[in-house]
């Protein structure tokens, strides 16, 4: 049986006295996509930022069999794991291309990808490569964030929201992006509030609920388990 | 529309809360004020308390921009000196009985001051307002130092090294103050303080004041609820320089000098350090770092050569762990002991503070050992009929004991806090 | 009862050391006079208030003395500092009768504090600059080569006094001089007078005049000596700490001091003992301020003359006092309260041992006394223009 | 007939070389609730900057109420009747809720610049203050420093703000963006009620927000108005069903 | 024409060393957003550690060892004290700073007392290089200015060859992201902060026994550090070379010129005994500076070569 990239066991995280995450437990195997599911506020940010350690993980978290819990979030990133938050965070003075860049962790070994294929990849980031990124549009700022991590040759992309605040059109093309990464051997855990999106490209689901897993299945599996969907999904 | 008010009321804070946090404190004050003279207090008190009024009016003047304006000036003695400066010109004028002046009271004087300042942070601030930040920082600290340095120059304006000065004693009195003997000076400062107090609490309370902290938090956001933050900074640093000229104006008949350091970076520096270690974020901040300040600058330094030192290292760790400023630490500790868990937070309160004067002795100990060594002459530091020299080793047992149990006593309470919160 | 004096003075930053060595004259002048009894029994205390050259500075100080107990205030570094003490006295005592100080200037010398601006409760030890500039100018009446002069000097009362003086004397006594240049820099701010010298050196100059003081002086001369020129300099304060240290060997015969005595002079061996104790207690400095030795000096004799410690009393006593010092006598002229005392013009020389015993700055440098460059204290003196205001006689 | 209650005229705006805005013309008429929507990086927001006088236009005007405005400072604007919410928040972070709000209500209220009177003398600005708290359901929160609201209250503070000073045109820029579902159902019913009667231009991704509040929906596409039409025409319009909405589209489709 | 190549080359001179210290705080403000206020004191202390080595061995070691050793105490403040205050914002960092400048000012008191040390020029250096209308030029002068060279030229590859430069700037913002993106953002911040504290120590090296090594020397130019970064430009290197060049030539021909207000203002009507008309173009000389730093952030708010607006 070959390990799985990713294992979270009894993951717990606490933003001052509020006890949000409640012993997460998961499993990402090598090439996987993972959609990670939930309402509103349930914890799926804090799980990704307490893998990556920004936020202060207590539990178990195994990538690739070696524990990362604790470490600072630049050692985690050089074994291989990327993350685009949530936030996007883009570095708004510096060029596109110089925000590409830095997604590179070693220059002496470059990854798979270059800037070109980047730019290939999205058009619209190729027309803007030399402006600085803080007046892109929501959506090319989204672009960027994933190219730049992508920059950074990731075994495992965890890749919060990325379609919120996009046009309906870019959901789909983002979607398709994802699809296409994850083509090329990159596991990928997914935070997604959009159902169609999620269950089009996903191999697993991961439903979570007031800090824990509630559910753990396969797209079709979901499909069926509409009791999952009202209990914890929708409102 | 009884009833919006009532709600209204509910969603303001109670008058319970506004006696103690608003009228309380003045009526505090003003008791204090009232019965020092009754204490029959020596020179050396009136000179303190006097000073002590003078930088607590600059302070919270200077606050008016910092705290309330977000407005980091690195030059706001620029305006207590030209405030002064005035002062002691028409003090003089006064004494010659020139003209319209022969029959102005100098009891009145920091009023001139007060205009005197006003008018000239109107005119620096109207072209130093038009940006905030790092940039309006540089700027005041430009505009410091070529005034400064410039004051060099005008003779019959600052002086020169020698400065200007004065003589309180003429013109007509009021209040039967003949400012003579530092108790008449007493009755002028106490008047004075606290007319400025009381306006500049007011201030904090009209619409200006308040458009102050909005243009401080989000000076975008200003232009689109209708005002121009750069009318509302320049009008705000106009009101903070006139308080500072009114402090001048005080420091004027007081010391009856003023030299051009007076305008200086040193002085500037030194108002920056009182409120900040006073606590910006709180309008009572300023007084008690002026307070605390005044009376370590000049009581300290009779105990030790250090106290420079000292005061640095003060204001270090206050940047680094209570940015909230010593007002901060006071409300803290109100808020901790009329808390809920009382307990655990006095046990902890007292170990924290154990470890930090464990600490504080071991720095003191260093401290005061190295002075000593280095002034040569043979001294050695002998606090309570100890010997400490370099070559002693108690001495390095003093230092280095207390500063570990002390840091390991700090560390330790931290821990458990985060633990308790975990 | 212990007599209270408070030494306001720079105890840091770039005149420190200037105040430095005035305060430990003070303190050893004191211990002395303890040592053999005290004044009418009592101890002489000086503590010492640092007002970094500030007179804003110096009034907190002056205020804090009083308040300590301070009756009598010791101050020179500075007349700008001096005119502020001054006035702040005069004020002091006039509104808290029974309660007044005397201040006992050494060496703040700007003519005015004993001309018109002349104070009861100011009495100056040092001689002022129009008679050091008396001195100078005597002297470069009979150098025929010099033909060009250039004046440079601290920007304040002091330094516009000098220049002043200069200025006047000079084209009285020698009208054919051409002052070539007549500069006025900040006072203790200058950190390189390298474009000042070349000024100097381009103007052609064959002597300058200067009264700067402490790291002004010291930094002047290194400038000189980087320079390479030889031009002669006229000073008051060559003796400044680090002076001529900074010119080494240049500074012979060409660096000129006008002084109150050095300790190359003749005197007895008590005084030589002082000189080298003063030496081995504070090895930084040089005997130098023999004027604060003066002053305490002046100030036991008349206190014992009046039989009494308090101000007023000491301050009538005081004057027309007269004293025996070590290179001479000293006067206080009663109607301006300005020391009359001998006045020497030196020069730097290599020590010998015998005429030049003494160096100073810690090498084998030291002053000696030129030919003919003693002037009595009766040549030296000159007129006043002081209408003095006096209180009551107790 | 009066004139619009904005109207733009051959607006452009250029940064260097890059043409942002591109020859938009576009007459909203008082009372009328006008969309705009379009792909990311369409100009929504920068055409939102050129009305609120944030930018100047390259070239071309702007009016409101029929009064030129393109070149006037931003709280000129402002007081003329327009008033805007931001994309991301934007907010005085340290003021309580009810600062902000009092903030937003001053100038409308005749209090200017004054520091001679006491913000609470004013018996008006308190009442107008405590309406617009409860209108926007805010009340409870009214003591809290902003910067500890959440995320959909911070939202809901941003359009207090925005209708405190009684603006009569009010531009709101993706509102709803990062809202759960319930929370935009509540958001969409405030902005209802809040415009009540005024003029509102609204940038939006969300389409059933759209098509819920808007009478006239204008699509941005690369600078350029393609289509300005009532919603179930949009809905048909092919191109914009290409340039923008997709096919998959409308309408909901978020859990 | 003495004067002209006197204030030349004194300029010159001055402008490098003027370079040599704002040199090191560019880099800090351009790369951490942190505008040093203790700046200078790290020069103090360069000065102080040289006087000390230079005692105990020689000149030629204080040379290479004082920069570091002052790097080294940059590197220490960086992480035990500048990296707490950093997350609450740039006025938080300055004031941090501005309170470090007053406790490096005490310490130094304390330890080497409250007046100068004599800090020396080391003798092999200590002779006349050569002579122009007769003054003599201090080798050691001219030694000055062949370190300033090299170090511009060695920073200049530094800027413009290392991509820390973007990771820093972009971590000034976003120091989480910077991190996830596999950057040790503290390791950096620290290396940076640390060499331009050392650089600010190398300046002092070099110029403490040239003017006078005291404790108030960090506070006397701390102000004109501040200006030359301004003026030059945020950020920009070339920037705060032109400004310190300029700033050097401006203040030494203002020593060099006599004339007075009257003299060139004479077709105002002013009179040489009025007080304006008194004031000489010499006595300008510390306040131009201050002036040209004023009227920079009035009009070109970006300095000489700045990108961006302070
Ligand atoms: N910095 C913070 N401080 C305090 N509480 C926080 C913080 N960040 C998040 N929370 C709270 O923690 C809970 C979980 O937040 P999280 O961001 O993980 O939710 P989420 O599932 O990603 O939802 P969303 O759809 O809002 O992104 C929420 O209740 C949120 O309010
Ligand atoms: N100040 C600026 N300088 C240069 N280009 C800019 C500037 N502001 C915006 N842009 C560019 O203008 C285009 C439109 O930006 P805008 O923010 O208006 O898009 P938007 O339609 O609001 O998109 P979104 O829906 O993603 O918010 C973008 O491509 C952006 O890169
Ligand atoms: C200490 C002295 C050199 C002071 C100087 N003579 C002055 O009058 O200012
Ligand atoms: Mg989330
Ligand atoms: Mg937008």
């Amino acid at each position: 049986m070959t390990q799985p990239m990713l294992q979270v066991k009894d993951l717990h995280a606490f933003y001052g006295k509020s006890h949000v995450l409640r012993g997460v437990n998961m499993e990402i195997m090598p090439g996987e996509v993972i959609a990670l599911l939930g309402r509103n506020g349930v914890g799926r940010s804090t799980t990704a930022k307490a893998i990556m350690g920004e936020v202060a993980p207590k539990g178990e978290i195994l990538f690739k069999g070696q524990p990362i819990a604790g470490l600072e979030s630049h050692k985690i990133a050089r074994m291989g794991l990327g993350y685009v938050p949530e936030s996007r965070d883009i570095f708004p003075t510096m060029t596109v291309r110089q925000n590409l860049v830095l997604g590179v962790k070693d220059m002496k070994n470059p990854g798979k990808y270059n800037i070109e294929q980047m730019l290939d990849m999205f058009p619209n980031l190729r027309a803007r490569a030399d402006n600085p990124a803080g007046v892109l549009s929501g959506g090319e700022k989204q672009m960027l964030t994933m190219c730049r991590t992508l920059m950074g040759d990731p075994e495992l992309i965890i890749i919060d929201e990325p379609t919120e605040g996009l046009a309906p059109m870019i959901v789909q093309q983002i979607g398709d992006t994802i699809a296409e990464i994850a083509k090329t051997g990159v596991a990928i855990l997914l935070v997604e509030q959009k159902l169609s999106i999620a269950l089009r490209i996903a191999n697993r689901v991961y439903v979570m609920g007031h800090g824990e897993i509630v559910y753990g299945g396969t797209p079709e599996d979901f499909a069926t388990r509409d009791d999952v969907r009202k209990e914890w999904l929708e409102v | 529309m009884s009833e919006t008010t009532q709600s209204m009321q509910n969603v303001g804070p109670t008058s319970g809360a506004k006696f103690r946090q608003r009228t309380l404190p003045i009526l505090i004050f003003i008791a204090i004020i009232l019965a020092i003279p009754m204490t029959d207090p020596s020179r050396t008190v009136y000179t303190l308390v006097h000073q002590m009024a003078i930088n607590i009016v600059f302070a919270l003047a200077y606050n008016m921009l910092l705290g309330k304006g977000g407005m980091l000036s690195f030059g706001h003695a620029v305006y207590f000196g030209l405030g002064g400066y005035y002062c002691l010109h028409v003090m003089n004028w006064i004494a010659e009985g020139a003209g319209i002046w022969a029959n102005f009271p100098v009891f009145f004087l920091p009023v001139l001051g007060f205009l005197a300042g006003g008018l000239s942070a109107a005119v620096i601030g109207s072209f130093s307002t038009r940006r905030a930040g790092t940039t309006f920082a540089m700027i005041s600290l430009g505009v410091a130092e070529l005034i400064a340095s410039g004051a060099f120059m005008f003779d019959s304006l600052f002086g020169g090294e020698q400065g200007i000065s004065g003589d309180r004693m003429n013109g007509p009195q009021v209040f039967g103050l003949s400012m003579g003997p530092m108790s008449d000076i007493y009755w002028f400062m106490a008047f004075w303080t606290v007319i400025s107090i009381i306006a500049m609490y007011a201030f904090t309370r009209t619409p200006l004041g308040r458009l102050s902290e909005a243009t401080r938090d989000n000076p975008q956001r200003v232009q689109f609820i209708g005002y121009n933050p750069t009318r509302v900074r320049w009008l705000v640093f106009t009101a903070s320089g006139a308080f500072a000229g009114l402090a001048g104006g005080m420091s004027a008949v007081n010391y009856e000098i003023f030299t051009p350091e007076a305008l200086s970076l040193i002085p500037s520096g030194f108002v920056l350090i009182m409120a900040y270690v006073g606590g910006i974020t709180y309008f009572v901040g300023p007084i008690m770092g002026a307070i605390l300040l005044t009376y370590m600058s000049s009581m300290m330094s009779d105990f030790t050569e250090a106290w420079l030192l000292y005061l640095g290292l003060m204001f270090v760790i206050i940047v680094m762990y209570a940015p909230r400023g010593i007002a901060g630490i006071v409300f803290g500790v109100w808020d901790g002991l009329t808390g809920p868990d009382k307990g655990t937070y006095i046990g902890r309160l007292l170990v924290q503070i154990a470890g930090m004067v464990l600490m504080l002795i071991g720095l003191i100990v260093l401290v005061e050992m190295s002075i000593r060594w280095s002034n040569g002459y043979g001294e050695v530091f002998e606090p309570f009929g100890l010997h400490l020299g370099t070559t002693n080793v108690l001495t390095w047992i003093l230092i280095i004991v207390p500063i570990g149990a002390g840091a390991a006593l700090l560390r330790r309470v931290n821990r458990e806090k985060e633990e308790a919160v975990a | 009862d212990d007599i209270k004096f408070a030494f306001i003075d720079p105890l840091s930053g770039p005149m420190g050391p200037s105040g430095e060595a005035g305060y430990t004259s003070f303190l050893l002048a004191a211990e002395h006079i303890n040592n053999n009894g005290g004044v009418n029994g009592d101890n002489i205390v000086v503590t010492g208030y640092d007002n970094k050259v500030n007179p804003k500075e110096s009034l907190v100080q002056l205020q804090k003395a009083i308040d300590d107990g301070a009756r009598f205030i010791l101050q020179g570094n500075g007349s700008s500092v001096a005119a502020a003490i001054i006035d702040a006295v005069n004020k002091h005592n006039q509104r808290n009768p029974g309660d007044e100080v005397v201040f006992f200037n050494y060496a703040a010398v700007t003519p005015d504090f004993t001309n018109d601006g002349c104070s009861f409760w100011h009495f100056r030890f040092d001689a002022h600059a129009d008679m050091k500039m008396a001195a100078i100018t005597d002297y470069i009446k009979n150098q025929d080569d010099i033909k060009k002069v250039y004046l440079i000097g601290q920007d304040y009362i002091f330094g516009q006094a000098v220049a002043a003086a200069a200025e006047s004397q000079l084209t009285e006594k020698r009208p054919d001089i051409e002052i070539v240049g007549n500069e006025l820099h900040p006072l203790a701010k200058v950190k390189d007078f390298t474009p000042y010298i070349q000024k100097i050196i381009s103007s052609g100059a064959d002597a300058v005049i200067t009264g700067n003081w402490g790291a002004d002086m010291s930094l002047l001369m290194k400038a000189a000596a980087e320079s390479g020129s030889n031009i002669p300099y006229f000073t008051f304060y060559g003796g400044s700490l680090g002076a001529v240290s900074a010119l080494g060997e240049g500074a012979i015969d060409r660096l000129y001091q006008v002084t109150e005595g050095i300790t190359n002079l003749e005197a007895s061996d008590e005084q030589y003992a002082l000189i080298e104790e003063y030496k081995t207690r504070f090895p930084e400095y040089d005997y130098y301020y023999h004027r604060a030795f003066n002053t305490l000096n002046a100030f036991k004799a008349a206190a014992e003359k009046a039989g009494s410690a308090d101000p007023i009393p000491v301050a009538f006593a005081l004057e027309g006092l007269e004293i025996p010092e070590a290179y001479g006598t000293l006067t206080v002229r009663a109607e301006d309260h300005q020391a009359q005392q001998n006045l020497y013009i030196s020069t730097v020389a290599k020590v010998d041992g015998e005429s030049v015993k003494y160096g100073v700055d810690n090498i084998e440098l030291g002053w000696k006394l030129l030919d003919g460059g003693k002037i009595d204290a009766s040549a030296a003196e000159q007129p006043t223009t002081c209408k003095m205001e006096r209180p009551a006689k107790p | 007939m009066t004139a619009p209650a904005l109207s733009l005229k051959n607006l452009c705006k250029s940064f260097g070389p890059a043409k942002i805005i591109n020859d938009v013309t576009l007459d909203i008429a008082k009372g009328e609730r006008h969309a705009i929507i379009g792909p990311n990086g369409a100009g929504k927001s920068t055409l939102f900057n050129l009305i609120s006088g944030l930018y100047t236009p390259t070239s071309g005007t702007v009016s409101l109420n029929g009064t030129l405005i393109s070149g006037v400072p931003p709280f000129e604007i402002n007081r003329m009747g327009l008033s805007r919410s931001f994309q991301v928040s934007n907010i005085f972070a340290n003021m309580t809720v009810r600062e902000n709000v009092r903030c937003g209500v001053l100038h409308s209220m005749g209090q200017g610049y004054a520091f001679w009177k006491s913000v609470t003398a004013s018996k008006a600005v308190q009442e107008r203050t405590y309406e617009i708290l409860e209108h926007c359901a805010l009340v409870d929160k009214a003591n809290l420093p902003a910067a500890l609201l959440p995320y959909a209250d911070q939202r809901a503070l941003e359009i207090a703000i925005t209708i405190a000073g009684g603006a009569e045109v009010i531009l709101l820029d993706e509102p709803t963006a990062g809202m759960s579902h319930s929370e935009t159902d509540r958001a969409v019913d405030l902005i209802r009620r809040s415009t009540e009667g005024k003029t509102l231009v609204i940038v939006e991704h969300d389409m059933g927000v759209i098509f819920d509040l808007a009478d006239r929906i204008s699509v941005l596409v690369y600078g350029e108005i393609i289509a300005s039409a009532p919603p179930s025409q949009i809905r048909g319009d092919a191109k914009v069903r290409e340039a923008y909405l997709g096919d998959e589209a409308l309408p909901e489709e978020t859990v | 024409m003495e004067t002209i190549v006197f204030a030349l080359l004194n300029g010159v001179i001055y402008g490098l060393l003027l370079f040599m210290l704002s040199s090191g705080l560019t880099l800090i403000f351009s790369m951490m957003g942190v505008l040093n206020f203790a700046h200078a004191s790290f020069y103090m202390l360069g000065a102080y550690f040289a006087f000390t080595i230079m005692g105990a061995t020689s000149f030629w070691i204080a040379l290479f060892i004082a920069p570091v050793l002052v790097g080294l105490v940059g590197a220490v403040v960086e992480r035990y004290g500048l990296r707490r205050v950093h997350a609450n914002g740039h006025v938080a960092e300055l004031l941090f700073t501005f309170g470090l400048a007053y406790l490096i000012e005490e310490i130094v008191k304390i330890i080497y007392g409250k007046t100068a040390v004599d800090y020396k020029i080391p003798d092999l250096l200590n002779f006349h290089a050569f002579t122009i209308y007769g003054a003599s030029f201090p080798a050691y002068r001219m030694f000055m200015l062949f370190i300033a060279i090299s170090m511009l030229i060695g920073l200049w590859f530094l800027l413009k060859k290392t991509r820390a430069g973007l990771i820093i700037q972009a971590a000034l913002t976003h120091p989480h992201m910077v991190g996830h993106l596999g950057h040790n953002v503290p390791l950096i911040f620290m290396t940076v902060f640390g060499i331009g504290c050392a650089l600010a120590g190398l300046a002092g090296v070099i110029a403490g026994n040239i003017f006078v090594t005291d404790p108030a020397m960090a506070v006397q130019m701390g102000p004109i550090v501040f200006v030359v970064v301004v003026v030059g430009g945020i950020g920009s290197l070339e920037g705060a070379f032109l400004a310190s060049i300029l700033i050097g030539l401006i203040q030494n021909f203002a020593v060099g010129i006599n004339a007075n207000f009257a003299e060139i203002f004479w077709f105002l009507g002013l009179s040489p005994t009025s007080e304006i008309g008194d004031i000489t173009i010499s006595s300008l000389a510390p306040v131009m500076p201050f002036l040209l730093l004023v009227l920079m952030l009035i009009f070109r708010p970006r300095g000489l070569m700045g990108e961006q607006e302070l």
